[in-house]
């Protein structure tokens, strides 16, 4: 059991050990982990698969999986050009999370009734409130006393006064200084984290996948772990009339090559829509694709555990 | 076991785990507020450094931005708390600016709807509490959004709006009196809707008693009663009070009562005729009184001078331009005049220009091939048969156009379709009142790219639920949302 | 004019050999045959492809076209599909998996022809042509004309 | 409801023809004939075969298209011609020459004829043709044939028609730009002005790369000009003869290299297969000349076919032809000119005049709704499907338009089966557009 870090992880009653795991993954991360080194956390709101925390984020772009981010930016939050945290995955992202042990479905219960433990928790928050109240106080003095000891060394040859004014003010610094309680800093917290009074909160149901597999999922999941495999990145293609936007890198540096349609091989598809999404695919100057599974019967090789995906490249010819 | 132990000890590192330092608390007072500015993007990896080293760059922005937690001056913060109860939150401390376009008060409490409350935590302007903890933007995801608040879907819209500074309400199907429910809870028999009509026409015309002079003792009869509401209800604004909606489904279920039905046409236009004061041959300057048995009871007119109002006629010669003109040749080009037609200009009279007719289609057999004309079907014209293109457009003009209003009663409400905000444009934020919201720009309704596209069964449905507003169908896929609108279109008739 | 006593003219389309053998080639879909025979006369006659001829491909029950754009070039096969039908991805593969490049020409009923190009496997689309690029090539042009 | 707004339909920069008639018909009973055109059905497509008929319903109404033409019929054998005397004749290669030989001798054998009788007819037919080129001659034969096209008794020459063109203010602005104006280039008075520059473009007056170069371009003009280059005068006369070229060349690659001097090393022949181009319908254009205007016989193996029979035979042709008819009928009866619209992935792309004038204002997609405006779609359409259309479509800055035909319920299929059903249609137009939320889009938009 111990040789086995995946299952390990999954047998686990609660999630801290592997926030811990988490925590030591983001120092070595630019090393190639094997998959199961640490378990992303996804988080189901409805059936959509979320990601919260940046450890998670990072650990699912390294094996090329981006996600779309669907929240306000912290930084910034009234635009809509850079989003921030959570990030979506579409379905197919995180069942190729799931199915290479590197990610979890984590649903959350809504109450646990631990009352004891909850009142725990308030308890260390309002602690921590309480000191880190201090702390800022103690920083803001120091902030203080810091210009005012730079504004004295600038006036240093000053002929007036004016400095041993502010030398007096900084004396007097310690007993007159306020730092009122509603200037102090808190966090608004992005991921479930810190505060969750009831750490059993989060059980894992790693059998349970929360959505269901129909054959439309299927053939996409099929397509987008294949061109995965190929190195490629994935993202949503609606707004192009197709199912995933393939990039041959990562989407953050480099354009799209192609729009990838997931049929299967013995879908009818109207000659009209081929038509219409090539011209919008020559429009965007990107390559319509074509892609079905074959089932293993098909390939001949039984060994394959999954079938083959084919590809086909469509262009709209310049024979106009 | 060992591994319960670990569990304890590392439970506290958990807790701080993207948890704040008080130092880097106090520190992200000064933070930036700029947003790094993306490169041009590459075709292909070419396993350069310059590239690597690029990419690099872009992904350490990326992660910088994104891991930067939201941190504010307590005192900034308008503290709320959650109720699951009434899946509400609850404002604790005084609202701040946004209460001017979001929240609600109810028995002197403040109140945020899920969707609000969650997009201003966003924003770092509300910090939620939940038993005395406050809630992480993750938990609010997962605890205000559910399909009897707001779908993810449909919050990932709303904050998409908000964030562009439209106003975004919740829509409420009763705020909208509309052609569609009144027609819907009517009994769909025609004498109700041909009455309906006339009484509306009677209500409009500016000669009946305006609305203010009709007496509440006037309004006994159920007939009265519902002219009243057809009234108040054209404009939707004005009867945002509920109990009088009741009030009218009530009286649909009484019997139509009897008098209604013999309510007939009262005008016979063919008897009354109209004077054109327009025509240059009409130089009478007095128009006698109209027949009084077509004016309504009480209302006396006498002769009328219309000299005053033929002085403010513009009679004089249309004056083209040069444009105009040419467009205008161009036009005669290819309008046959029928005064050009010398045998038509033979003719003396009605008769022999009608018998002429008869002998042009009689002469026209000929040219009727018997395949196409002695079969049980015929063509729709006959080549030469019409005089201009209109004439021949008038002739095959048998696919008619469908009305938009056509077929609402049988409209059955969908579960599918359903709008969900009221938006309205963010340069009226200014101007917003709660309490008075006006006409919004917009409707929208939140569909899911895999979902289906709404046929004209939907589009009727919701544009009848919106009345006058317009509808839009926002599109989620996976984060990237597309706005369509569908509208109600009548290609106009292009004639030469 | 008198219709009925109208000789027909000679119609030179189904006089045409081209037709006839196409006719000949056993393929039911008489709509998609003409297609073919559409596709094969804008192919050598406006297009002025080389060594065109008609194949008969019983896995589609159609008429393909089977020619060179110019001489010397690459063999391609024409898939030519009135352009109301629907098609599977499976029935592209019988021709794609001979590993010949093929055109997919979609005819609509009033003769009009739309060519889609389709390959096997992955097809890197055309790199945009970038400003610089731009600039730099009218450089070149300009080098070279002084 | 809110109504979408009609936006005005956007005229061509350039317009290189005149307005003959908005419908094939005369509007009128004067004494004048009404032609009944005449089409046939070969192998289930509709075809216009009489080349006087082909002209007039491309011009009035832009009804169908050329078969080897993008649109207008304008097709020629060759790109390159040669003037022999005041004749201008298509210069084709010799293997060119050899394959249509070898479909003439099929089509003789076709008819059934004997060996030795297809030899006889084709040795007749290979002759080469010696031309007298005498000035008078050549003159007198251009005059004949002006007066036929142009069916006026006016004394029509060379150099009246000339004159003509310069005096007219449309026309002159154009003349003097050999850019638009090839028939400045061209006119056989200043045959030197063929430089081989600007050859290219000259030759491929009547190709439709050209014609794509310049958009959707005709020469009204032109037609009535005595000039014999223009085949669509009389397409049989101009197919009538080629020149052989004797050197194998293709045609394409040397065609900079031919000049006008080599005429020595081409031969005169008749053309022994000529292949005049035809205008082929839709099914949709067809009935409606049969139905609406009652200006078209249609023709199968001999037999006039009746307004019904058209109807049971284009519905058996065409999936869903009732719902797709009714759609063009409705447009048509606007006074909108309907065309495919295949290129866009659509049913229909909708010009106002003709696609000579203006572009087209709406790419259509016809639906069919049963009265509670549901039921069976023709195409299912998904979200993404739409935004490709509409993607495409605003690219192009057209409007993409829903037209969804209503069924009454109680039609029947005996009632489907007669054309009459087409009245009791109902149709519902629907334009589709994007809203965009907000400018900040450029940096979302570059994937």
């Amino acid at each position: 059991m111990d040789g086995d870090p995946a299952e390990m992880n999954i047998s686990q009653s609660s999630s801290s050990s592997i926030e811990v795991k988490d925590d030591m993954d983001t120092r070595s991360e630019s090393e190639n982990q094997p998959a199961g080194d640490a378990l992303v956390d996804i988080s189901f709101c409805g059936s959509t698969p979320l990601l919260w925390k940046v450890s998670d984020m990072k650990r699912c772009r390294s094996v090329g999986v981006t996600g779309a981010l669907v929240g306000s930016l912290a930084r910034q939050p009234r635009q809509n050009v850079r989003l921030g945290r959570p990030l979506e995955l579409l379905q197919e992202e995180a069942l190729l999370l799931e199915e290479t042990s590197t990610g979890v479905a984590s649903l959350h219960t809504q109450d646990c009734g631990d009352e004891e433990m909850h009142s725990e928790a308030v308890r260390q928050y309002e602690a921590g409130l309480e000191s880190s109240y201090k702390e800022q106080c103690a920083l803001a003095l120091e902030d203080k006393k810091t210009v005012l000891k730079k504004i004295i060394n600038e006036k240093e040859n000053a002929t007036d006064d004016s400095g041993n004014v502010i030398r007096d003010r900084l004396n007097a610094l310690d007993q007159a200084f306020r730092f009122p309680w509603p200037a102090m800093a808190v966090q608004l917290c992005t991921a479930r984290a810190g505060f969750s009074h009831c750490p059993e909160e989060r059980s894992f149901l790693s059998t349970d996948w929360p959505v269901p597999r129909d054959e439309r999922l299927n053939t996409r999941f099929c397509v987008y772990r294949d061109l995965r495999n190929k190195g490629f990145y994935l993202t949503s293609a609606g707004k192009f009339g197709g199912d995933f936007l393939v990039y041959p890198g990562d989407p953050l540096r480099f354009h799209a090559h192609f729009i990838a349609l997931c049929i299967s091989m013995d879908e009818e598809i109207p000659l009209c829509d081929i038509l219409a999404i090539a011209r919008l695919g020559s429009n965007v100057k990107k390559t319509v694709l074509l892609c079905s599974p074959q089932s293993r019967s098909e390939t001949g090789k039984d060994e394959s555990v999954e079938g083959d995906v084919v590809y086909s490249s469509l262009q709209w010819s310049s024979m106009v | 076991m060992a591994d319960r132990h670990t569990s304890t000890d590392a439970h506290k590192l958990n807790v701080y785990q993207e948890l704040l330092s008080p130092s880097e608390l106090f520190e992200a007072r000064s933070r930036s507020h700029k947003i790094p500015v993306r490169g041009q993007k590459d075709f292909l990896p070419d396993g350069s450094e310059k590239q690597t080293a690029r990419l690099q760059q872009s992904l350490d922005e990326h992660w910088t931005l994104l891991a930067e937690e939201r941190v504010e001056r307590l005192g900034n913060l308008v503290k709320a708390v959650w109720t699951p109860e009434e899946r509400l939150v609850e404002l604790q401390s005084p609202a701040g600016k946004f209460w001017q376009t979001m929240g609600f008060s109810e028995r002197g409490k403040q109140y945020l709807r899920p969707e609000e409350a969650l997009y201003l935590m966003e924003c770092g302007n509300v910090q939620v509490f939940y038993r005395d903890l406050p809630l992480s933007i993750q938990e609010g995801y997962e605890r205000f959004l559910s399909s009897e608040t707001v779908t993810l879907h449909q919050y990932q819209v709303f904050g998409h709006l908000k964030r562009l500074g439209y106003v975004v309400n919740r829509f409420d199907p009763s705020s909208v009196p509309s052609t569609y429910e009144r027609q819907l809870n009517l009994p769909a028999s025609s004498w109700d809707k041909q009455r309906k009509q006339l009484k509306r026409k009677r209500s409009q015309s500016p000669v009946s008693s305006d609305k203010q002079s009709t007496s509440p003792v006037e309004k006994t009869t159920p007939e009265d009663q519902s002219d009243e509401l057809v009234k108040s209800s054209e404009s939707p604004l004005e009867s945002a009070d509920a109990s009088d909606r009741t009030w009218w489904m009530e009286r649909d279920v009484q019997p139509p009562p009897p008098q209604a039905q013999s309510a007939a046409p009262r005008w016979d236009f063919s008897s009354i005729s109209f004077p054109d004061l327009g025509s240059r041959r009409s130089r009478s300057v007095c128009l006698a009184s109209p027949d009084r048995s077509l004016l309504p009871g009480a209302l006396e007119v006498g002769d009328c001078d219309v000299a005053p109002w033929l002085s403010r006629l513009n009679m004089k010669q249309e004056k083209l331009s040069h444009r105009d003109r040419e467009r205008q040749r161009e036009r005669d080009r290819y309008r046959r005049d029928v005064n050009s037609d010398r045998e038509v200009r033979r003719c003396r009279n009605w008769v022999e220009y009608f018998q002429l007719l008869e002998d042009r289609r009689r002469r026209g057999q000929k040219d009727r091939p018997a395949h196409l004309w002695e079969r049980e079907v015929t063509p729709l014209t006959q080549p030469g048969q019409c005089a201009s293109h209109r004439e021949l457009l008038d002739q095959i003009s048998i696919v008619k156009s469908s009305s938009w209003s056509e077929g609402v009663s049988r409209l059955s409400p969908s579960d599918q379709w359903q709008i969900s905000f009221d938006v309205y444009q963010p340069d009226t934020v200014a101007e917003f009142k709660k309490s008075h919201p006006g006409k919004p720009y917009s409707r929208m309704c939140v569909c899911s790219f895999d979902g289906p596209v709404p046929d004209l069964h939907a589009m009727k449905l919701l544009s009848f639920q919106s009345n006058d507003v317009p509808v839009t169908f926002a599109v989620v896929d996976h984060g990237d949302i597309s706005f369509y609108c569908f509208k109600d279109f009548k290609l106009p008739t292009d004639v030469y | 004019m008198d219709e009925a006593n109208r000789a027909d003219p000679p119609n030179w389309i189904q006089q045409h050999a081209v037709y006839q053998d196409l006719m000949h080639l056993d393929v039911g879909d008489s709509a998609q045959v003409y297609a073919a025979f559409l596709v094969y006369m804008e192919l050598t006659e406006v297009r002025k492809w080389k060594e065109v001829v008609g194949v008969s491909w019983p896995e589609l029950q159609a008429v393909l076209l089977e020619g060179r754009e110019k001489e010397g070039e690459a063999v391609q096969m024409i898939y030519p599909l009135p352009s109301h039908r629907s098609i599977k991805h499976r029935e592209l593969r019988t021709i794609l998996d001979r590993g010949v490049p093929m055109l997919l020409c979609a005819v609509a009923s009033d003769s009009s022809l739309v060519y889609q190009r389709l390959c096997d496997g992955l097809l890197t689309p055309d790199p945009p042509v970038e400003i610089q690029d731009q600039g730099r090539r009218q450089h070149r042009k300009r080098r070279l004309q002084t | 409801m809110t109504e979408a707004v009609f936006q005005a339909p956007k005229r061509r920069a350039k317009v290189y023809e005149s307005f003959e008639a908005p419908l094939p018909v005369l509007l009128s009973a004067q004494d004048e004939d009404h032609i009944i055109y005449r089409a046939e059905i070969i192998s289930h497509q509709v075809l216009v075969t009489d080349p006087a008929h082909t002209l007039t319903l491309y011009e009035r109404g832009y009804f169908g298209k050329g078969v080897f033409s993008r649109s207008r019929p304008e097709h020629v054998i060759s790109r390159q011609w040669k003037y022999i005397g005041d004749r201008c004749l298509p210069v084709i290669s010799s293997s060119e020459y050899q394959k249509r030989l070898r479909w003439a001798r099929a089509a003789l054998r076709m008819q059934g004829l004997e060996d030795e009788s297809v030899n006889h007819a084709l040795q007749i037919l290979t002759k080469p043709v010696e031309f007298d080129i005498k000035e008078e001659e050549s003159r007198e034969r251009v005059k004949s044939q002006a007066e036929r096209v142009g069916g006026s008794s006016d004394d029509v020459s060379c150099e009246t028609d000339v004159n003509l063109d310069q005096t007219d203010p449309a026309r002159s602005q154009r003349q003097g730009n050999p850019a638009y104006d090839p028939l400045a280039d061209l006119h056989p008075e200043e045959p030197e002005r063929l430089d081989p520059l600007s050859r290219p473009s000259v030759k491929c007056r009547r190709h439709d790369d050209w014609v794509a170069h310049c958009g959707c371009r005709a020469d009204e003009p032109q037609r009535r000009s005595p000039e014999p280059i223009v085949p669509s005068t009389d397409p049989s006369d101009a197919c009538e003869y080629v020149l052989v070229s004797e050197e194998e060349d293709d045609g394409d690659s040397t065609e900079d290299n031919v000049a006008m001097e080599q005429l020595g090393k081409c031969v005169c022949r008749i053309n022994p297969f000529p292949m005049m181009e035809y205008l082929q319908l839709s099914y949709e254009e067809a009935f409606f000349l049969v139905y609406a205007l009652g200006c078209l016989s249609i023709y199968y193996s001999g037999e006039a076919l009746s307004v019904a029979q058209v109807w049971t035979m284009f519905r058996s042709l065409q999936p869903n032809f009732s719902t797709s008819y009714a759609a063009y009928h409705y447009f048509r009866s606007k006074g909108w000119v309907p065309k495919s619209g295949i290129k866009y992935g659509t049913d229909l792309m909708l010009y106002r005049k003709g696609p000579p004038f203006y572009h087209a204002s709406y790419s259509v997609v016809v639906e069919r709704s049963d009265v509670c405006f549901r039921g069976a779609s023709l195409r299912t359409f998904s979200w993404r499907t739409l935004a490709a259309l509409s993607r495409t479509t605003g690219n192009v800055s057209k409007e993409l338009m829903l037209c969804y035909v209503i069924t009454p319920s109680d039609l029947t299929e005996d009632m489907l089966s007669s054309p009459e059903c087409v009245k009791r249609f109902t149709v519902q137009e629907v334009l589709v557009s994007r809203w965009v939320s907000s400018r900040e889009r450029t940096e979302q938009e570059d994937v």
